[in-house]
């Protein structure tokens, strides 16, 4: 992934240098390692600061909705599945493609800190990353981990290597590379269960909720101006959790309102401060429509209709669905 | 019959959301048959089987309801052409989800009756009332603030 | 007084404990851990140096009912049916939180008083705990506080197979009385542990990465420089307008005032309020902070320059450093303290 | 704040005698802001509404319940009563404790629980109701008809009939249609020129009507009862005004080469054309792709002919916009195209032919001034099979699912026709079944079989080989079970029918929803078979479905009834009860324009001021006048921007909650 | 205040009765309230606030237009701006209301303002916090110099209360009403003109204190326009609304800089805001 920064840092001086674009929207080094933040550059000696490594988790496409906004072209770096997100966006003319220039930038699957603090790692500084071999400096030690091991959850089953959209790639020819797992397995495994079970699964789990709105705001999807659950017209409206009903009901609204638009990016659980695995619920919504309605990758791309604004008329019936249980 | 947890006799509480031209209709043909069916179940009137947005059937479990029915036009038969073939996806959407939320999914129904269903209306919610009976109480989508014995 | 009980007695002191109150304790609930009622089949887990939400819910809970009303016709009628307060105790609170209820108090205990809050502030006794393995989060000792040794009704220190209790105030010494069955007088060479261990937590707090931020510049009269530096742009951009640090600060106190009509009457609770939410200040004709810029201002400025103006120099955060493990895009106020501070020539 | 009035009608004994009406009339007081209630034995008679009126002026009220029998029912009159004393109609609600309540419980306590209940949910709406307005708009009396076919003539005629102006967009340069090639209809065996032609003569002289052939429409915007369409009038470089139909630059056309589309591709045509001697109208039309002078420069010739001076080389496209009330979609159909089947060798054999070739070689007019002359060879045929249902009943991937209805009735006229003229020729039919489904169908096919000796094998064929001269061609047949080979001359396909490919894009023009075969769909398929869901759009012939000649007309026929019907109003009241966008809330998404089956919301750059802060942004708009009230929209729309008036989410969830409280 | 439950917190408002409405203008009702059992709910002083709520619509900070020397009954002056407002307005007399308060500091006019020439300048619905200051003022009206006020609105509909104005103002002694309105209208012989400019052209000396209140534009050109004619900052009082909620400085959301509103003020002296960030 160093090559690649370098590949970034070069070629947006040179976009920067001849007046492609204005602005570069990229990830900023912070007080660690593992905490680069979005930021936007503006100039080509602030460059220096951009930096491209297994902790550039965060998706840059939401950011686009108001930087495209303004005068002059933004230079964007996305990665694969950040692309599918890009053509939602696009897709709901949320973004103006014309004022974006896009870099596909190769990856090596992005990390979670949280998985490496659960492996015992704690007061880390800094990471070396190699391919699979990282090595952790800290408070209290080096140590070595395999990358394998502290992928991000949504990683584990990343949609590939490919580029949905962009104006130009920086890619490696030898990218490091991983098994993917199956993203519905455990889906699956929750559709196995008793409803009881199921019921505490997810109780146990949205309990933890804090209505924090961090799964909301960094869904590229979930991008209303105004969104129903802040709005006192709606009826709906609600701040904080004051019954476990409005866990739910947040959790239910939100899934089903990105239902058929989600591309499954999975920011929702990795922003999750209280680590719900929220991106099983859309997974869900994924998996049924699938199932009923043929395979849909919301973003691949740009045209055409998505499941929930079109029909057959031969649609499976919801009372069969009942009787397959779910799916 | 169920017992609900204050002791009282369960009488469990089921909304009904019907398509003002087909469904209501075919509710109207119930009564006007003089068929019956439980008092428990309450109508609403709307004006597609799409117009029901999942807000409101939530809403209907926040507020107590035992059950959900929706009731359309038969496919193909939507007095707005589509309505009912987008109500359907969502539908079968949602009460999927509420499933796996371990919303018990006997909770949640959708049938399709035409006005000339009288009697397969009132069969339907005959049946459905049923179910819910069988269910008992549902707890896990009420919003504790809304029970009677609170503000 | 220093007390001691054997590491494998604890459950017998939970259970003790929580015989004539509530008690609360760092519990894992499938990988996080949260602060949260003690049961015999809880999994306590005190190693965790950081609970996701902090112990502020105790005392300014997440949301809390205030007041009823019923309304019929033109009449209106008020009810109250505030929560009852019975006595509790928070366990295993760190020094960065129990630090924070002090912060907590300036707020709510001024005049006039929040009597919500001071009735469990009464009713809750803290028993904090030393930090022997601090993270590379932690910057408490940049406001003064030391760790090793944390404020509180009681202050345990577990080290080796001991839990040492050290009650400080009356009603700490109190509740010590209450479990005083399974303590036992600490030796000199308890004593010794103890000391060892507090100064070898100093030393790892000392080395801290973000041990080396600087308040200089953060004063009152600076205000208006900082509030008009162009940096706050810059800091801004990434976020993305959640309430996520300010759920899980433990000194952040905003709230809002909202109504639930539950069918049978209307329910007004207070709930935590974010400032960093982009209809925090939205009134019908506009809103004082359009830009999230001005909202992220508005949460850093208050707690590094407005609460200490108006608070003796005391400034509203505690480096717990939750904010910067939590950030769903890594900005944080360490990063905004390096920014705007003066950096201090090495 | 409303003051609201509830009347609990007891209906006599059909809602007293299951609910207590005192008991509900005192319940519903302590509901908010009713301020007054009543009940009375019949709501709906005059004593009943006097009593409304009478309330409303004395208590001042805002809106009103009516508890009494379903809305169904005497929503209307309740309206109408309201409206009388001064009241928004809209601010009247029904609560239904007749069929939904005292006529299905028979317990009394249950039956006056339950109307509580209902009554408290429908004030609980009506205290969200604002008065609402139903819009007007003005109808311009003119009809457009697309499609120059019967079907469209015929539906021209009826509405000119009727005193309404129509124009008639035809794309090919004559109207007649597809029924101008039929020789002969079944089963009455009439010349179908002869029927037709009178028609299109009537259509072209009739003063209310405007014939624009060549011409195509290029846009459309609007909504029923005032569309804008742009037509498209294609350069004939014949000038009409002048050209009197002499011919001659017809017959001195050097370029003879370009096939006739009217023939079927059976003959060659000269480059400047009448597609037909009938056509009408009777000017010529010049072949831009065939022309001499268009693709050199050189010749001329038939300008120099031409004593009129009619022809215009330069003579360009003209736009022409329109207003119309009323559109009628009269696309007519096409048969597939047989490329695909090389079971049949159609491409491959010039004697494997189409039934609407088979049509041109019958006709007097045809190419072979109507001997039956095989295409290779130009011999008369000893042997002729017929193949039924190619393409039809097939398989999705596999020509069409549907039955194309016509080709069992033509089949059989074609081999009556060919036994007729030729007895010696024998003439075999393959088919899967035979439908006869009309007046006097099934006497018709039974007279080809019994009358004419027509064999008809039911199988189907599997493959047509060439051999010597000859066509072998194998099936099945399946009441014998068994293969059959025969040696044929000529064999003829009925090929399934299609719409014809300008319907999709017209479709999308004029937001007339389609099916997966591209038939336009009607609003209803059986109460209302001839309009399309969009308001204001008709539906003519075979662009709705396979049909014939009679039901063409005769549907020709209703779709202009209801343009009549239409075009009879000065202006049309409004739904009130449609979409509404919240701007501010509008994401611009799009989600409501794609589930929307009336194309009544439209995007559009609006200045937007959202809590003091103004901002251009690309909106929702609804057309209220094309809205017909379905809701789908609002469920679409994530941010709640989109509601529904009438039934608003606020209104529906205040009754849930009513119910559920 | 104790802490055991059921003893009244801030946040727990108390009862009140709507007694009269009166529309003063096509958006401004003001309403008469009075405890259950009679008199106002609690004493204020001018330029406090308090919050009004119907339960289950809203909850707003209104100033209390009524001086603090009528113990009858409380006043609310109120625009009809959103939800909550619009409820309000469609009230009927008897309706009940709850109130809690009251808020914020008030103005000075027993400390700084005693004794001193007034000048109070007024745009539209801004009139409301300044008519408890000018009754109070009026009603100790030997405590008080000189008293001007300058009061202006769109039109002469938009004027609030003009009975109580031409009724009862007007030829009190020594208190000047100058009216005007931005632009002429018929059966209006009064001063046309914006607020600020007629200040300028009025040419107070610079020996009075002066109170403003409007549109925060109007209070921008009105301070403007006294510094031209010599004032200084600190010779002038204004008064905000910014978003409250709590009313007691502690929910954190109508502070300007380290000052809030809810608390610190509404009233604030002009030269104070110099040292407030430029964030209202």
């Amino acid at each position: 992934m160093r090559r690649i920064r370098d590949m970034m840092r070069s070629r947006a001086g040179e976009l920067l240098r001849e007046g492609t674009v204005n602005r570069v929207l990229g990830w900023k080094n912070g007080e660690f390692y593992y905490d680069p933040n979005p930021a936007v550059f503006e100039t080509e000696e602030s460059l220096d600061g951009l930096v491209y490594n297994g902790f550039s988790a965060a998706m840059l496409s939401k950011y686009l909705i108001d930087a495209t906004k303004k005068e002059g072209r933004i230079l964007v770096f996305l990665k694969p599945c950040d692309t599918y997100s890009f053509n939602h966006l696009l897709r709901e003319h949320k973004v103006n493609r014309e004022n974006t220039y896009v870099i596909g930038v190769g990856c090596d699957g992005m990390l979670d800190i949280e998985k490496l603090r659960t492996l015992g790692v704690k007061g880390i500084k800094s990471l070396d990353e190699n391919g699979d071999d990282l090595v952790a400096h800290t408070l209290y030690g080096d140590k070595t981990l395999a990358r394998r091991d502290i992928l991000l959850e949504k990683c584990l089953s990343c949609k590939g290597s490919e580029h949905k959209v962009y104006d130009e790639l920086a890619v490696v020819d030898d990218p490091w590379q991983w098994d993917t797992l199956d993203r519905f397995a455990k889906v699956g495994e929750l559709e196995g269960m008793t409803p009881d079970e199921r019921f505490a699964f997810w109780r146990g789990e949205l309990s933890r909720c804090i209505r924090c709105n961090a799964c909301r705001n960094a869904c590229p999807v979930c991008s209303c101006l105004k969104c129903v659950f802040d709005n006192p017209r709606s009826g709906v409206q609600a701040k904080s959790n004051a019954d476990s009903f409005e866990e739910n009901m947040f959790h239910i609204i939100r899934a089903f309102h990105v239902a058929g638009r989600c591309t499954d990016c999975g920011e929702c659980s990795r922003v999750c401060p209280q680590n719900i695995p929220l991106h099983l619920l859309n997974r869900k919504f994924i998996k049924d429509i699938n199932a009923f309605y043929g395979e849909y990758q919301a973003g691949a791309d740009v045209e055409g209709k998505s499941p929930l604004t079109e029909y057959k008329t031969g649609d499976v019936e919801p009372s069969v669905v009942y009787e397959r249980g779910g799916a | 019959m169920p017992i609900n947890e204050k002791g009282g006799a369960f009488n469990p509480l089921i909304v009904a959301f019907c398509c003002n031209w087909r469904s209501y209709a075919g509710a109207d043909l119930a009564g006007s048959s003089r068929l019956n069916y439980p008092v428990n179940v309450k109508v609403i009137r709307v004006p597609c089987s799409c117009r029901v947005n999942p807000l409101f059937i939530l809403r209907a479990f926040q507020r107590g309801a035992d059950g959900v029915i929706m009731c359309g036009c038969h496919p193909g038969d939507c007095h707005y052409t589509s309505g009912n073939y987008f109500a359907r996806r969502r539908t079968a959407l949602l009460f999927s989800m509420l499933d796996f939320l371990g919303i018990e999914k006997g909770r949640t129904r959708v049938e399709w009756v035409s006005a000339a269903e009288g009697a397969k209306f009132a069969n339907t919610m005959n049946q459905f009332a049923e179910t819910i009976s069988a269910l008992g109480e549902c707890k896990r989508l009420e919003d504790i603030r809304c029970v009677e014995s609170e503000i | 007084m220093m007390l001691k009980l054997s590491k494998d007695k604890i459950g017998e002191l939970f259970q003790k404990l929580a015989s004539s109150r509530t008690l609360y304790l760092p519990i894992d609930n499938n990988g996080q851990v949260n602060f949260g009622q003690w049961t015999p089949d809880a999994v306590v887990r005190l190693d965790q140096l950081k609970t996701v939400k902090s112990a502020k819910d105790f005392f300014f809970p997440q949301t809390e009912n205030i007041v009823a009303f019923k309304r019929q016709g033109k009449d209106i009628s008020i009810i109250e049916n505030r929560d009852q307060n019975e006595p509790f105790v928070v366990f295993g609170v760190r020094g960065c939180d129990a630090r924070s209820l002090d912060i907590l108090d300036k707020v709510f205990l001024c005049d006039p008083v929040d009597s919500f809050y001071k009735a469990r502030r009464e009713n809750g006794v803290i028993v904090s705990m030393a930090c022997a393995e601090p993270e590379e989060t932690c910057f408490c000792g940049v406001f003064g506080i030391d760790a090793a040794e944390p404020q509180g009704d009681v202050t345990i220190r577990i080290i080796g197979d001991n839990l040492y209790w050290d009650g400080k105030t009356e009603k700490g010494k109190a509740l010590g009385e209450s479990v005083k069955d399974l303590l036992v007088q600490a030796t000199g060479q308890d004593l010794e542990i103890i000391k060892k261990q507090d100064e070898r937590s100093r030393e790892i707090l000392s080395m801290l990465p973000l041990g080396d931020l600087s308040l200089d510049g953060f004063e009152e009269s600076a205000l208006l420089e900082k509030f008009n530096s162009p940096l706050w742009k810059e800091l801004s951009q990434a976020c993305v307008g959640c309430g996520t640090c300010t759920y899980v600060c433990p000194t952040c106190q905003c709230y809002d005032i909202q109504d639930f009509d539950t069918g049978h009457g209307i329910q007004r609770f207070r709930c935590w309020d974010s400032c960093m939410y982009s209809d925090f200040t939205l009134m019908a004709h506009g809103n004082s902070r359009k830009s999230q810029m001005e909202r992220f201002r508005q949460r850093f400025m208050h707690k590094l320059i407005y609460y200490p103006a108006n608070n003796d120099g005391v400034y509203s955060c505690v480096g717990c450093g939750r904010c910067v493990a939590k950030c769903p895009i890594s900005m944080n106020i360490a990063k905004v303290i390096r920014a705007l501070g003066v950096s201090v020539s090495v | 704040m409303q003051k609201i009035g509830v009347f609990i009608c007891w209906c006599g004994s059909n809602i007293a005698a299951t609910v207590d009406v005192e008991a509900v009339a005192e319940a519903v007081k302590t509901e908010p802001n009713v301020v007054f209630s009543t009940n009375y034995q019949y709501m709906c008679s005059e004593g009943g509404q006097s009593a409304i009126r009478n309330a409303i002026a004395e208590h001042g009220l805002t809106g009103i319940v009516v508890c009494a029998c379903s809305p169904r029912m005497h929503e209307a009159t309740f309206r109408k009563a309201a409206a009388v004393a001064g009241l928004n109609p809209y601010m009247v609600e029904i609560a239904n404790i007749r069929e939904q309540c005292s006529w299905i419980h028979k317990e009394k306590s249950e039956g006056t629980e339950k109307a509580i209940i209902l009554a408290r949910a429908a004030v609980a709406k009506l205290n969200r109701n604002v008065p609402l307005f139903a819009g007007e708009s003005p109808v311009i009396k003119r009809a457009l008809v697309i499609g120059g076919g019967i079907a469209g003539i015929q539906t021209a005629l009826d509405v000119a009939d009727a005193g309404y102006e129509v124009d008639i967009v035809e794309k090919t340069p004559t109207i007649g249609g597809k029924m101008a090639m039929l020789d002969k209809t079944f089963p009455t065996l009439d010349c179908a020129a002869c029927i037709l032609t009178p028609k299109m003569v009537d259509a072209s002289a009739h003063e209310k009507i405007n014939l624009y052939t060549y011409s195509e429409v290029e846009s459309v915007s609007g909504f029923v009862g005032n569309f804008t369409v742009n037509i498209r009038k294609r350069a004939r470089a014949v000038n009409s005004d002048l050209c009197t139909g002499c011919g001659v630059c017809v017959e001195k056309c050097p370029s003879k080469s370009a096939k006739s589309e009217f023939n079927q591709g059976l003959c060659n045509r000269s480059a400047i054309y009448i597609p037909f001697a009938q056509a009408i109208p009777n000017v010529p039309v010049i072949d831009r792709d065939a022309c001499i002078k268009f693709k050199t420069g050189k010749c001329g010739i038939c300008e120099k002919v031409c004593t009129a001076k009619a022809i215009d080389y330069d003579q360009e496209d003209e736009i022409i916009t329109k207003q119309y009330g009323a559109v009628v979609l009269a696309t007519g159909f096409k048969p597939i195209s047989m490329e695909r089947y090389d079971e049949f060798q159609y491409a491959q054999c010039p004697d494997v032919i189409t039934s609407l070739e088979f049509e041109r070689i019958c006709n007097a007019a045809g190419p072979t001034k109507g001997k039956v002359l095989r295409p290779s060879d130009h011999e008369p045929p000893k042997t002729v099979v017929f193949v039924q249902c190619v393409g039809s009943r097939a398989t999705v991937d596999c020509g069409k699912t549907y039955c194309s209805k016509i080709c069992c009735m033509y089949t059989a006229k074609h081999a009556m026709l060919l036994r007729e003229k030729y007895p010696d020729t024998e003439a075999y039919v393959f088919y899967i079944d035979v439908r006869t489904p009309g007046k006097s169908f099934d006497e018709f096919y039974r007279r080809a079989v019994e009358e004419y000796g027509v064999h008809y094998i039911k199988g189907m064929v599997g493959k047509v080989a060439e051999e010597d001269g000859h066509l072998i061609v194998q099936g099945s047949d399946l009441i014998a079970d068994k293969q059959v080979v025969i040696k044929a001359d000529m064999v003829v396909l009925a090929a399934a029918i299609e719409p014809d490919p300008t319907a999709r894009s017209l479709g999308t023009m004029f937001t007339a929803s389609m099916d997966t075969n591209d038939f336009f769909t009607e609003a209803h398929p059986k109460l209302r078979p001839v309009e399309s869901p969009t308001a204001g759009i008709f539906l003519s012939g075979l662009c709705q479905g396979p049909k014939d000649i009679p039901d063409t007309v005769a549907q020709a026929g209703a779709a202009a009834s209801k343009v009549i019907g239409l075009l009879s109003k000065d202006k049309l009241m409004g739904n009130p009860c449609v979409a509404g966008c919240s701007e501010p809330l509008c994401n611009g998404c799009s989600s409501c324009e794609l589930v929307c089956p009336y194309g009544a919301i439209t995007y559009e750059d609006k200045m937007v001021i959202d809590h003091g802060v103004r901002e251009t942004r690309r909106v929702a708009c609804v057309n209220e006048a094309v809205c017909q009230g379905c809701g789908a929209c609002t469920v679409t729309c994530p941010s709640g921007a989109m509601d529904l008036k009438g039934f608003t989410n606020l209104q529906i969830m205040a009754e849930v909650d009513a119910i559920c409280r | 205040m104790s802490n055991s439950a059921g003893i009244a917190d801030m946040l727990i408002p108390q009862l009140g009765i709507v007694k009269n409405i009166r529309t003063d203008t096509p958006d401004v009702k003001t309403f008469r309230v009075e405890a259950p059992s009679g008199g106002v709910i609690f004493p204020h002083m001018p330029g406090q606030c308090a919050m009004v709520s119907i339960p289950g619509i809203g909850e707003a900070m209104f100033s209390i237009t009524s001086s603090p020397t009528n113990t009858e009954f409380m006043e609310f002056s109120i625009k009809r701006a959103g939800y909550l407002t619009e409820w309000l307005h469609q009230m009927d007399v008897g309706q009940q209301v709850t109130v809690r308060g009251p808020y914020g500091n008030a103005f000075p006019v027993d400390t700084e303002l005693r004794g001193k020439d007034l000048l109070f300048i007024a745009g539209g619905i801004g009139l409301a916090p300044l008519r408890s200051v000018i009754n109070y003022v009026r009603h100790y009206r030997d405590r008080y110099g000189l008293v001007d006020i300058v009061y202006g609105a769109r039109s002469t509909d938009d004027l609030v209360d003009i009975d109580e104005i031409r009724n009862e103002w007007i030829g009190h002694d020594n208190v000047n009403v100058h009216l005007t309105i931005d632009r002429q209208q018929e059966g209006w012989n009064g001063h046309v003109g914006f607020v600020p400019d007629y200040v300028k052209e009025l040419k107070f000396p610079t020996t009075k204190t002066a109170l403003i209140c409007g549109p925060p534009i109007m209070i921008k050109f009105v301070l403007a326009a006294l510094q031209t004619l010599g004032f200084d900052k600190s010779q002038v009082y204004t008064t905000f609304e910014l978003r409250m909620k709590c009313g007691i400085g502690k929910c954190g959301r109508c502070n300007i800089g380290s000052k809030y509103v809810c608390k610190d003020g509404p009233v604030f002296r002009c030269d104070t805001m110099e040292e407030l960030p430029d964030e209202y």
